[in-house]
């Protein structure tokens, strides 16, 4: 296992305890349940966001918390929904007057214990709801799984309602917004190499040098089919026709694209992507008006990237262009 | 035949110790069409019952059972952590507020703990979850009380019915959880879950044997 | 080979295309000389900035364009220093009354590029100067090579003459301060994996499956030693072991801290090291004031991070602390 | 015995083919210590030299050298574009102002290049450059020609030489370029531009013999 680890047991909470250090001023750590804060949270003029989720996403979401984006995130271990404890700690920590909102990624676990959670919040008389985002279209066939899952869009959804609490506006006027843009939003991800989960040890899956797994989950779950390896140009022809027809995204529209690394992709290859597909949309005649390169949801260290669309309109636009800053930063 | 706060603390010894050896085996199941964390997160959660053992308020057999359901679920993440949870702290539930409890406790008291579980996943039989081996194991048990079993042979034919029906989930298509995702492709494969309740029923029809 | 990409020739104009894409307000490209510049560039009170270098760090140094950071930057071919033409024409589309600063990592070809370039430059009456980055302590024995090589410690040169120049600062003024930063700054790396130039399409080295190269290079050059990998807390230790006594750091100083990622460790790993490295130089009174973690400088998709100390003063701090924002961005 | 323009074009398709038959061989030589891109520099930079080679000024020998270097220094990165094009200038500025040129001028010419190239990179013999091969070679052109050899016998000879030498570079450890990093461990493999040299000499011995 090629990783920089001590116990892999200590992995989410060293990770965590980094995140602290590097950021003494604004960041609050709370080691029992795994839980990152803004230390200026909770503000009663305005709804809290909450995100937990598995860890193994990184910057997805203990590093999406500042202002203008989270206010808490409280991540399980690697691949794993957090204890409905740790979310319940979470919400009462940064309840507001204004209400919490629970941001969750579509999976069984996460559902389970942030249904939970609600559940213990309600009953202490916070006010609390629950978002689900499911932005993945490689699940094709819902009937039976719990839905589609949440994956790289989920970026949008933070930035939409942090914005929008940031404004002052009220729980339900912030739930809409956030469904509003989750109903927009579409990826599909490609890996290239499976991922190895610390306590593991091991790949949870293998492909051969020539093989790439499309529609890949950010969990290491297998994709809609294995396929040969091909250039960059039919790889994004492949993702466009996945996710464009699904809303659909047609002529004429505005969207925001994202070109997510999913951990072990270089840069580079990020923006070599980015171009293709801001080509190609272009030849459809949708517009790229908002740009994303980089990593916002991986899946360890595997190589490989995820196409998200966001279809824009005025809030939205507004929205995404409202200031943010985060622990992940550069400068 | 009657129980005690004893049988409870026997068996929840027997099954700690099942999950804590089986870390590896449960997580590479799960890795298979899942995500590998299955064993991880089920021995972070019993490891932490192993070490507290000692500590949990022993009122009655119930309200033991339930102090333990409250550490898995406020420890063990992913989908395991509600799961097993829910399903403990009904069982806890059912038999809280007497000393003793009889066979036909148990079996209430077990399915209350499915009904919890669907309550939480949704999940019906067949989906291919722990509920495969886990409903057959309880028809079994019902069945050899019915017929006068001893506990020994009662829980033997639980686990014999438990591999069985976890070796059938391979035929199965997942329908819930992480393994849904992959479509047919999870057809092949034991269900994680389902062959964990083997395995641990397995050691604990052992430990029986033994005792 | 593992990668998303059509031709690898066109690797690098492909990924230039895909920043200016993504950045069509601000930016300008000229496919010709692999050039990427502000678009509002030059302006003549202000010293214009510019480095070069091989392509295959990114988002060193063609995301590193914008306000507060980079002019513009030529980047060569992965791994291979810009022809010379390439530094002459950005110095020359970006030449200010104030004088343009190129910035060089100390390398071999970067050097004879450069050195060219400003004698081509200076023919042409063009006001430029050179300065050399050599941050890296891997390179022990200086005597017989061309010296320590520039690494992950050019982000805050660029970052701190970037600033100085905004402030309207002359050439001589913002070449002191540069220097100054360049010789508080150290630098040290380790690999984990080896990386795989897309033209080559094989890696450069192999690392056993329980080996890491301690001190590499960011081109694949061969390190100080290889070792057995160990724990991420002793990887620490042999960091900062190489780091801190070299300039020497010592207690009571103040210091930025960088863990720059290779290109393919997960920005998880990353904040896993700060955590550890930020714990021991606290042990040691040395006070990390500032804090980076995250891809800075890379070597392709290498698994691996560098450590980055630079010791602080006022004014350092200042430059560090204000204003830039970059290509490579987050929102 | 004198040159003209044709002997020129003659040599540098010769040096060309070389170059980009051998892309893949250079890479693989500059891996072992160095980064790997030797071959692809050297080759992006033939290659227009291959495409444009009918259309460089052809005033004269010198001239169209002049030309040639210049689009080599324009489009090879790394270390090799200033080395090679510095080279090849000082090659072409040497044999500028006439038609004609005979053998004294050409290893005049080549000892131009050799000083250009030390000028750029501050190598010294010895240093595992390929200054080590190419400078053995020239003597060696030098000593066959004032014995009165052919022009094809003597760069037969001159590749002998650059090869022998090109080997030797093994036991050398790099001082200067990507390779110095990496101190003793270059100790071991040739060096890339040494053999490149070499291997470029005996292409061009190899098309003597068959001229
Ligand atoms: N909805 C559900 N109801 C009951 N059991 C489920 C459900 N979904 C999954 N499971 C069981 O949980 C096991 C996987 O647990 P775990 O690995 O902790 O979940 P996750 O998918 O969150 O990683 C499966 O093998 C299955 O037996
Ligand atoms: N300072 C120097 N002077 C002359 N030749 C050099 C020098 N440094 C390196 N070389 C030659 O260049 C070759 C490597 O070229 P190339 O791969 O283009 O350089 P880089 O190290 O920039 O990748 C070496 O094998 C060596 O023969
Ligand atoms: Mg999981
Ligand atoms: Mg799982
Ligand atoms: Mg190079
Ligand atoms: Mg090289």
């Amino acid at each position: 296992m090629k990783k920089f680890v001590n116990d892999p047991k200590q992995f989410v909470p060293e990770m965590l305890k980094g995140i602290a250090l590097a950021n003494p001023d604004t960041i609050t750590y709370v080691p029992e349940y795994n839980l990152i804060m803004r230390s200026d949270a909770p503000n009663n003029d305005k709804v809290s966001i909450v995100q937990g989720s598995g860890s193994g996403h990184e910057p997805a979401h203990v590093m999406a918390v500042g202002p203008g984006m989270l206010d808490a995130a409280c991540p399980g271990d690697v691949f794993a929904a957090p204890p409905a404890d740790y979310v319940f700690e979470t919400a009462k920590r940064v309840a507001s007057d204004k209400g919490v909102l629970l941001l969750v990624n579509n999976y069984t676990g996460d559902r389970m214990a942030f249904e939970m959670a609600q559940e213990l919040a309600e009953a202490e008389d916070i006010k609390v709801a629950t978002l689900f985002i499911d932005d993945d279209v490689a699940v094709q066939d819902s009937t039976w799984t719990v839905g589609r899952r949440g994956v790289a869009g989920n970026f949008f959804v933070i930035k939409a309602v942090g914005a929008k609490a940031e404004q002052g506006a009220e729980l339900d006027e912030v739930i809409a917004v956030g469904e509003k843009v989750n109903s927009v939003t579409r990826t599909m991800g490609i890996a290239l190499t499976a991922c190895t989960p610390p306590a593991k040890g091991a790949p949870l899956f293998e492909l051969a040098d020539d093989e790439m797994e499309v529609g890949v989950g950010i969990h290491g779950e297998p994709g809609r089919r294995r396929a040969k390896l091909v250039s960059a140009d039919e790889i994004v022809d492949e993702l466009l026709g996945a996710v464009v027809p699904d809303l659909p995204y047609a002529s004429g529209d505005r969207v925001a694209l994202m070109i997510n690394g999913l951990g072990g992709t270089p840069i580079s290859e990020l923006y070599l992507l980015f171009g293709i597909a801001a080509q190609k949309l272009a030849d459809q005649g949708i517009t790229v008006a908002k740009s994303y390169v980089g990593e916002y949801c991986t899946s360890l260290e595997m190589a490989g990237a995820s196409l998200t669309l966001v279809r824009l309109d005025d809030e939205i636009e507004a929205l995404l262009d409202a200031p943010a800053s985060i622990v992940n930063r550069i400068f | 035949m009657s129980g005690s706060l004893a049988d409870v603390e026997f068996a929840l010894r027997s099954v700690t110790r099942t999950v804590l050896d089986n870390e590896k085996y449960f997580g590479d199941l799960d890795a298979v069409v899942g995500d590998g964390d299955f064993g991880y997160s089920l021995a972070r959660g019993f490891e932490i019952v192993d070490a507290q053992f000692d500590d949990f308020d022993r009122t009655d057999p119930g309200v033991f059972l339930t102090k333990v359901a409250m550490t898995i679920s406020g420890r063990i993440g992913g989908t395991s952590g509600p799961i097993w949870g829910t399903a403990m702290l009904r069982l806890g539930s059912a038999l809280k507020g007497s000393d003793t409890f009889d066979a036909a406790d148990v079996v209430a008291g077990l399915r209350k703990a499915v009904e919890g579980i669907q309550a939480r996943g949704k999940a019906e039989l067949g989906d291919k979850t722990l509920l495969d081996s886990l409903v057959p194991a309880i028809d079994t048990l019902e069945q050899q009380i019915e017929a006068g079993a001893s506990p020994t042979n009662a829980v033997a034919a639980m686990a014999a019915t438990a591999r069985q029906a976890a070796d059938d989930t391979a035929k199965l298509q997942a329908r819930r959880g992480r393994a849904s995702y992959t479509g047919e492709r999870s057809i092949g494969s034991v269900d994680a879950g389902a062959t964990a309740i083997a395995v641990i029923l397995e050691k604990l029809a052992q430990d029986y044997q033994a005792r």
